[in-house]
């Protein structure tokens, strides 16, 4: 999974492998883990793609998918 | 029809030379060069994440909509990622149509899209550290009149 | 700030690649390409003549006045003249500010002048001969838009 | 003196050297020689530039002033 903007900052790492059957369990092992991350993810306005689709609520995950947390976009 | 990123610096003269070559139907080329600016020493770099394929794939979307909005024949947008020095070319826009409104109005649209909602996250560093940033204001506003 | 007359082709693109170097604290840079269109056949080749010298003169003072309503830090204007092929460009307008919206509504504004206003006599050799064109009702609504 | 757009093709010529002391006597010189022009040049929208400066009205010439009668303007 990657995170993107001041996640990572936050995370202290950009790219992970992590296995998970559903996004919200992955949510909340990367909660357990680190807590301030956890509540950043949920945050408002953080959106998730799904191999590159942008995803609302829960969805299954298989170990290919690649799941992005995107932090507000600033533009360029 | 081009949507790209680079990671090196480009020069814009280029892009035009080729962009508006072989145009015996066009009339109107319209471009925008947006310039790393160093505020006075305020900014020392700028530094943009994309989420490469996504970004593009985003962008293509705006863009194909304003193809068909303004009726253009042609678009070419690049975008610069990673480290930009001031005085460094960021972002190029060139549209291609009959008349000259719809390649001005389609290019001044795409900018606002691009500096406001594109996927890209922005970071300035200064002389004090780096900063993570949001869209401004007025970019938003910016946005609005096409509406 | 440059305005000149070419009985040459030109390029474009060189002309933009000299005019957004250096320009650490511009930000923004507008360009507008005109080119001869070919009207599917109808126009064989566009005939411009021009005053030289006070043509370039008049197209001054309106770039100046440009310069100071929409605060540019600089511009380019370069004006073909002569015996024109479809494809080949026609005129090149570049504008430099901090921001671009001042870049955009500069560049606009001084096409708008150029295409409706500015010392040019205009012919146009078609397969049936050739005949002076006047401005069209088009041009001079589009610059009213700025009064 | 020098005529552009529709008056040099109207008139045969482009550049011409005629003494006049004023600019009324120049257009009455022409219109003389060559009627249809003397029209055109007196037409709507024609103006009269000496030595690149537009002028209203009569006005004296010497030997070295730069004619030039303009045609309504098309742009470019």
């Amino acid at each position: 999974m990657l995170l993107f903007g001041r996640l990572s900052d936050l995370a202290g790492w950009r790219d992970r492998q992590i296995d998970s059957p559903f996004l919200s369990v992955l949510r909340v092992k990367l909660a357990e883990e680190d807590e301030s991350l956890g509540e950043a993810l949920a945050g408002p306005g953080v959106q998730v793609a799904l191999d590159q689709v942008i995803v609302r609520g829960d969805a299954p995950l298989n170990s290919a998918t690649e799941v992005a947390f995107l932090p507000p976009m600033s533009g360029g | 029809m081009s949507v790209r990123l680079t990671f090196e610096p480009f020069d814009p003269g280029a892009l035009l030379t080729e962009f508006s070559k072989g145009r015996a139907e066009t009339g109107a080329v319209a471009t925008f060069t947006g310039i790393a600016r160093a505020e006075a020493g305020a900014t020392v770099a700028l530094e943009l994440e994309a989420y490469p394929g996504f970004t593009e794939a985003e962008i293509g979307k705006t863009a194909d909509k304003a193809k068909a909005r303004f009726g253009l024949d042609d678009f070419a947008i690049l975008h610069r990622v990673g480290k930009i020095a001031p005085g460094e070319p960021v972002v190029f826009v060139a549209t291609a149509a009959r008349h000259r409104r719809a390649a001005f109005e389609a290019c001044d649209f795409l900018m606002d899209y691009l500096k406001s909602k594109a996927p890209f996250w922005k970071k300035e560093h200064g002389p004090d550290g780096a900063r993570w940033v949001e869209p401004r204001a007025e970019d938003h506003a910016d946005l609005k009149r096409w509406e």
